[in-house]
């Protein structure tokens, strides 16, 4: 390797998974939405404030836009060049993963064992 | 102290019969024999540094490849003695207990170490070649897949020898595979020996992603990519994300035998039903993990001996995808008689035969690739033919069993396993012995002797039908899997024993390719030329075998079927593009490599060891194996000097060695 | 070409069916008939597109074979045709929604714990699958069998499933289809013999060594000869205890045996045993295939 | 010398990369020029290569989650979740994840300004950070232990400690890993190297975070609810 940081330089586009860019304000932003997106659930659930339907949406609905956060503000999904295969990728694994979840639970509702 | 040693040693060995002890006097005479040889010419140093701890992309496809063969002949075995038990039960050739452990071993070695590795070999050999690039993305984690795999099978296959094979199944249904069904040790090694080399897969399946995503030629678009590599990509997409699954289900079931968990017990309120969910949801698209690659080997080739471009490219890639995506929505198929409910059993039916269109779709195109070209039957083309006939067959029974009322009638019979075993066999095997004689003259310069391949090819055909073929019959009159023994009345036997006869042309078959291997070696007739079958893509525009390097100078892609377009050009006497040209005669440079390095293989090795432990419970082994583990990854976070330049002379005297040849 | 071939003798033997040996193909109930005309309407609309497709292959291959002196064209570069294309998209996909569709109508007709449609009473079986025999027992008339059942021709039969140790799949071919059983679980399975017989049973999943051993005799007779077989086993047989249940599930083989009787409440013990704080809700679990066997 | 010919032949070859760059790495780089620079291209396409195996991560912990929520009431008599589970300690280690998270961004952005003594403090603080938090974790699991909450329980328990457990692995070999990060830093300052692996190691910080937001939402508060 002759002169890394030379070419470094030269190609600022290389931070395809990452981190790279961002600056101070948007960690700080991610981080106090973070906290935010934490302390509603929790005075939801502490307090029992609404039925336990509701609750469970809510605190859902809080997880699902506390990642959202940590894509957006710390892990720079937005960043990408394209061709997007990151988020391709993201966004596939959601997808089976939400499969399994969501599957599991529906076949096993009438394979519960007896307890 | 003597009786101690005793009565470990027998829990230790398997002992007390003839035909494991045969084994173990034979694996310990061929051990002996490789030592021997070894030192004799030595050889240990050459083998330490130019195979095992090679990270060439081509190395260690060859190396998967030799280790696949062997589990083939392994599971092959298998499957002989099951063949000669079910023609005549009455001779208790095998006991209940043999045969439980011989479907067992014989499932899991023939997809988790024969089909995977030889996918996995011909991925390696190929894939960069054909792209254009001079490895993989990771070589460094492409030879750590190897050796997880080698030494998972390994720890898997030791159980024959030592503690006892496992027998609940090539999926291991609890609670039959809990401690309380499966005491033993066998099913600890099945646990470990497939988590390990699992964990291989897994890396593999990454690896290969970003190979293809990032490292094509410049100017091979996506869509201008060869159909095996989008076959492979394909594959590889569905490993990434069936894989963690299977790491996970192993994982609980190991946590349940060693820990005492209730995951999926009898009691403690563990349901055993979740595993089934669990390991279909892994089971299912592994099966299009294998399969995938087959039908990219089927398009090169069709192309290739057709002498005429892909027909209807687009719909294959889209096929591809859409086929791995939707192997993910069927897993209940195999278990239609849960008793899920109708909701479940008619969703996941029809999601099941959805994929009969893009499959369908497939087949089409190649037979459209066929129509108005003009073929060529050399034996990688024969596999091709004979496969689409046996495929389409076996594709349609899998719809039959996939409406799932009708499964309720199919489920767990000799039905299934015909199908099964058609379209493994008559799918992927037929689909990777057909990649495995159009590449191999890639990989060694040399073609396999055609005559005996022919025989070869003929004894498999006849063969498979022979012996798949009554198996549906025996189906419908009933016949379960995993019978060790029958009643005589369901007459059963006659048609038992043509299947064992198509089991044993099979048999004759593999010795033919044996013989055919060894023949073209003894009788070698190195080629002149690295385009060995008028190829279309670009792993054949180098010499044969690849230089390790594979391209002296990075090809610049114009388009699809870039060297066989680049042929014809030169037949008409037209001129490359610009940058093609400048590509090509561009002043050669120092190549980059990659340095070898024999942590891959150490650290395996620890694996191993440290599975070894687990299984026997041995804490200091445990600790040792994962001392290792954890020392290796160390090393390799520390080590910086990890690649290294071949100089322009030594690229220049390659190429004009094996230039020169021609 | 040989396979065509092959399979379509495979097809002629399956079909002459004048053997009886096909016993899946010879069914004698309403679930195992309609499950039979269920195969052979998928199998022949599958077969509506794979003969052709078999077909074109052989043809395709024999005429495009480069030999000397061959007539048919030849087209290196022709790749596509979006005609041709739109019509195996098509094909494939009209023939996957009828199967679709016949499959889903089948699904729900076919649910096993669906009630059969008869003017008699159904009667209840319970069957446990123990390591390597099958315990039936028959609540209603208080008696129990190993390896061996036998019930009233063209009368409903509501099995009721479970296992004690692993899972295992009851199956009667010419009655119907299998479902499994599971411990832990109860299942239901609707079947009916439309005539007197002795058919074939088996444990169809994997159980463990002496799996093979695990089939049985279903005998179906008439209403008095039922009656009259309950008669003789209550009288004659010894009583099932729970001591002795006990040692039944001790693995091993078993001949056939029958019971005079059954400790009360065996089966709902067998599905509830792991449950700690014994309230032995177990049935209300299990969606609509327990609820229906209350 | 490489750098002068990558300048050369970089002219010729740029339309070409243009055109196609999702060629990826080499294409994006007029190709043939391999030296010296594909030793770069390795760089981005390891992140890469983290990201995918990230994703496989998804899955991992998705069959985890889809575990716990099918065995949730499986509690074979035992105790349940909401009996033993003291929240308040969870809620403290919600928030040092989420910090260290934070934390972790912050070393980046020192690493980008080129600054090797505040990237280093940031790790450490992130690590700390990271031990207490697992401090934690032990801490609740010994007194899960004391209650009479094992892994061998109930399945109840056995997809708690398992689901929990291994993102505490996880955590656990983050932080060697960061250690092992921070010696090379040290040693090494920031290269291309060292800087592809500072980046790579955040990801995997983020990542546990969201998937402890889960855990916390799914395993815990859907618990004491
Ligand atoms: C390479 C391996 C492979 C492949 C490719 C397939 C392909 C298919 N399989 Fe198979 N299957 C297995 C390997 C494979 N299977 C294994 C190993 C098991 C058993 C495991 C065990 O229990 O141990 C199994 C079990 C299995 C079951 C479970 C049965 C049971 O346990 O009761 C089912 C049920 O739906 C099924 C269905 C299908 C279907 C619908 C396809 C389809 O993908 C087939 C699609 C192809 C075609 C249909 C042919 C070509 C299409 C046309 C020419 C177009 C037109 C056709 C129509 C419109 C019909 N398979
Ligand atoms: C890719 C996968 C694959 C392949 C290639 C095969 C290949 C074969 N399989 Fe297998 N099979 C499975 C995957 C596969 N199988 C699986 C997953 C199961 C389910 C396991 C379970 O239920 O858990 C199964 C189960 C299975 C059964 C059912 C057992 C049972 O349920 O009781 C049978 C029975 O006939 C069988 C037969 C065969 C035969 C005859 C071959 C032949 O193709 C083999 C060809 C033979 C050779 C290649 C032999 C080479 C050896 C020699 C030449 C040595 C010469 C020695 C002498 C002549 C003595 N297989
Ligand atoms: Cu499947």
């Amino acid at each position: 390797m002759a002169n890394p940081n030379a070419h470094g330089a030269q190609h600022g586009h290389d931070s395809h998974g990452g981190g790279h860019s961002g600056s101070l304000k948007s960690y700080v932003i991610g981080f106090v939405l973070s906290i935010v997106l934490t302390v509603i659930p929790l005075v939801v659930v502490m307090n029992d404030m609404f039925s336990k339907q509701v609750n469970t949406l809510i605190i859902l609905v809080m997880a699902i836009l506390q990642f959202a956060v940590q894509l957006l503000f710390f892990m720079h999904i937005r960043d990408e060049e394209k061709p997007r295969f990151n988020l391709i990728a993201l966004i596939f694994g959601l997808v089976i993963m939400l499969t399994i979840v969501a599957g599991s639970i529906w076949i096993m509702t009438y394979n519960a064992v007896a307890t | 102290m003597w009786d101690k040693i005793k009565e470990f040693s027998s829990e230790f060995f398997v002992t007390g019969d003839p035909l494991i002890l045969g084994a173990q006097v034979s694996i310990a005479l061929t051990l002996v024999a490789i030592i021997f040889t070894l030192s004799y010419f030595k050889k240990w140093r050459w083998l330490w540094t130019e195979w095992l701890t090679s990270v060439d992309h081509k190395k260690i496809g060859i190396m998967y490849i030799i280790a696949s063969i062997l589990m083939l002949f392994r599971g092959g075995v298998d499957a002989l003695l099951m063949r000669v038990q079910l023609a005549a039960p009455e001779l208790e050739f095998l006991n209940a207990e043999h045969y439980n452990a011989i479907f067992t071993t014989h499932g899991v070695i023939m997809i988790l170490f024969m089909a995977m590795p030889l996918m996995f070999g011909l991925f390696n050999i190929v894939v960069p070649l054909q792209i254009g690039a001079r490895d993989v993305a990771f070589p460094f984690l492409n030879s750590l897949s190897f050796w997880m795999f080698f030494f998972g099978a390994m720890l898997f296959n030791v159980s024959f020898v030592i503690g006892g094979s496992p027998d609940a199944g090539w999926l291991a249904y609890p609670p039959l595979s809990e401690l309380s069904g499966s005491p033993g040790v066998g099913q600890d090694f099945y646990i470990w020996g497939i988590q390990i080399s699992g964990i291989g897969s897994l890396a593999t399946g990454i690896n290969f992603v970003v190979t293809i995503l990032k490292m094509r030629a410049p100017g091979m678009k996506l869509m201008k990519m060869p159909m095996f590599s989008w076959s492979v990509l394909s594959s590889c997409v569905t490993i990434m994300l069936a894989f963690p699954i299977l790491t996970v289900t192993l994982f609980l079931l190991f946590l349940d035998r060693y820990l005492g968990a209730h995951f999926f017990t009898l009691d403690g309120g563990g349901n055993p039903m979740m595993y089934l969910n669990l390991i279909w949801m892994w089971g299912h698209p592994e099966v299009y993990i294998v399969i995938l690659p087959a039908f990219g080997i089927f398009s090169e080739i069709v192309a290739t001996f057709a002498k005429k471009k892909l027909f209807g490219y687009k719909s294959m890639v889209f096929a591809l995808m859409s086929i791995s995506f939707f192997s993910f929505f069927t897993w209940a198929h195999h278990f239609f008689t849960m008793g899920s409910g109708a909701n479940v059993n008619a969703f996941f039916a029809v999601t099941t035969m959805i994929i009969a269109i893009p499959t369908g779709v497939k087949v089409f195109n190649w037979l459209f690739t066929m129509y108005r070209g003009k073929l060529s039957f050399p034996t990688p083309m024969l596999w091709t033919v004979a496969f689409i006939p046996c495929f389409i067959v076996g594709g349609m029974t899998g719809v039959m069993l996939s409406v799932a009322p009708a499964d309720f009638q199919f489920h767990n019979s000799y039905f299934l396993i015909a199908h099964f075993h058609q379209v493994l066999i008559g799918g992927v095997v037929f689909g990777y012995f057909a990649g495995l004689y159009y590449w191999w003259p890639k990989m060694f310069g040399f073609k396999l002797h055609e005559g005996l391949g022919k025989w070869a090819f003929w004894f498999w055909n006849i063969g498979f039908y022979v012996c798949f073929m009554p198996q549906y019959a025996l189906g419908f009159m009933g016949m379960t899997r995993r019978f060790n023994e029958y009643n005589f009345d369901m007459g059963w036997q006659p048609l038992n024993v043509v299947s064992t006869v198509g089991a044993f042309l099979m048999g004759i078959a593999f010795l033919f390719q044996v013989w055919q291997i060894a023949h073209s070696i003894k009788f070698l007739k190195m080629e002149k030329t690295g385009d060995s079958w008028n190829g279309r893509t670009l792993e054949w525009s180098i010499p044969s075998p690849a230089p390790h390097y594979n391209f002296a100078r990075i090809p610049v892609v114009t388009s699809q079927d870039d060297f066989w377009e680049k042929k014809q050009r030169k037949l008409r006497g037209e001129k490359d593009a610009p940058e093609v040209i400048a590509a090509e005669q561009a002043p050669l440079e120092p190549i980059h490599m990659p340095k070898n390095s024999g942590i891959p293989f150490i650290m395996s090795l620890s694996w191993f060891v440290a599975g070894f432990g687990f299984v026997w419970d041995w804490k200091w082994m445990i600790f040792v194996g994962m001392g290792g583990v954890i020392a290796c990854m160390l090393a390799r976070s520390f080590t910086y000097d990890t690649d290294y330049y071949i100089p322009v002379d030594e690229v220049q005297r390659t190429e004009a060695a094996a230039r020169g040849a021609h | 070409m040989l396979a065509t071939a092959l399979f379509l003798a495979m097809i002629a033997v399956i079909s002459g069916c004048s053997s009886e040996q096909y016993i899946v193909l010879d069914p004698k109930g309403p679930i195992g008939q309609q499950q039979k005309d269920l195969i052979i309407i998928t199998t022949l609309l599958c077969a509506v597109i794979i003969v052709p497709v078999l077909i074109l292959t052989a043809v395709i291959v024999m005429r495009y074979r480069d030999r000397p002196g061959r007539k048919a064209r030849y087209t290196p570069d022709w790749e596509h045709s979006t005609k041709l294309e739109v019509t195996w998209w098509t094909i494939p996909i009209v023939i996957i929604i009828t199967l679709a569709v016949i499959t889903a109508i089948y699904t729900y007709k076919l649910e096993p714990s669906k009630p059969l449609e008869s003017a008699k009473e159904p009667i209840t079986i319970e069957v446990t699958s123990l390591d390597w025999k099958w315990l039936f027992t028959y609540p209603d008339e208080d008696i129990a069998t190993v390896n061996y059942i036998k019930f009233p021709e063209d009368t409903p039969v509501r099995f009721q499933l479970t296992s004690d140790k692993a899972m295992n799949s009851f199956w009667i071919p010419q009655l119907g289809g299998q479902l499994y059983t599971m411990s832990g679980m109860a299942m239901t399975l609707f079947l009916q013999a439309d005539e007197p017989g002795i058919y074939y049973g088996s444990g169809a999943n994997f159980n463990g060594e002496d799996f093979a051993q695990m089939t049985f005799d279903a005998e179906a007779v008439s209403d008095e000869e039922y009656q009259a077989w309950i008669q003789e086993v209550k009288g004659d047989s010894p009583a099932l205890t729970l001591d002795g249940y006990e040692q039944l599930k001790k693995p091993g083989r078993s001949d056939v045996q029958l019971f005079s009787s059954f400790p009360e409440g065996l089966f709902q013990y067998i599905v509830t045993q792991y449950v700690e704080d014994g309230s032995g809700g177990a049935h209300a679990h299990h969606g609509q295939s327990g609820d229906s066997g209350q | 010398m490489a750098l002068l010919n990558k300048f050369l032949s970089g002219g010729k070859s740029q339309p070409l990369a243009a055109a196609h760059g999702q060629g990826g790495g080499q294409a994006a780089h007029g190709g043939h020029d391999a030296h010296g620079h594909d030793h770069h291209d390795q760089e981005g396409m390891k992140v890469f290569g983290f990201w995918l195996f990230l994703i496989t991560d998804v899955i991992l912990f998705g069959t985890l989650f889809a575990t716990f929520v099918v065995l949730r009431l499986n509690t074979a008599g035992g105790p349940t979740g909401a009996e033993l589970i003291e929240i308040n300690g969870i809620i403290i280690s919600t928030f040092i994840l989420l910090t260290s998270s934070f934390t972790s961004g912050v070393a980046l952005l020192e690493m980008n300004r080129g600054n090797k003594k505040g990237l280093i403090t940031w790790l450490v603080i992130t690590a700390l950070l990271g031990a207490s938090f697992i401090y934690l974790e032990v801490t609740e699991f010994i007194h899960l232990v004391h209650e009479g909450a094992t892994i061998g329980t109930s399945a109840y328990w056995s997809s708690f400690f398992t689901l929990v457990g291994t993102h505490g692995l996880h955590v656990s070999i983050g932080l060697v890993w960061m250690v092992a990060l921070i010696i090379q830093l040290a040693r090494r300052g920031i290269t291309d190297v060292t800087k592809r692996k500072v980046n790579v190691i955040s990801l995997y910080w983020h990542f546990l975070d969201v998937i402890w937001i889960f855990v916390f939402t799914i395993v815990y508060l859907m618990g004491v609810m």
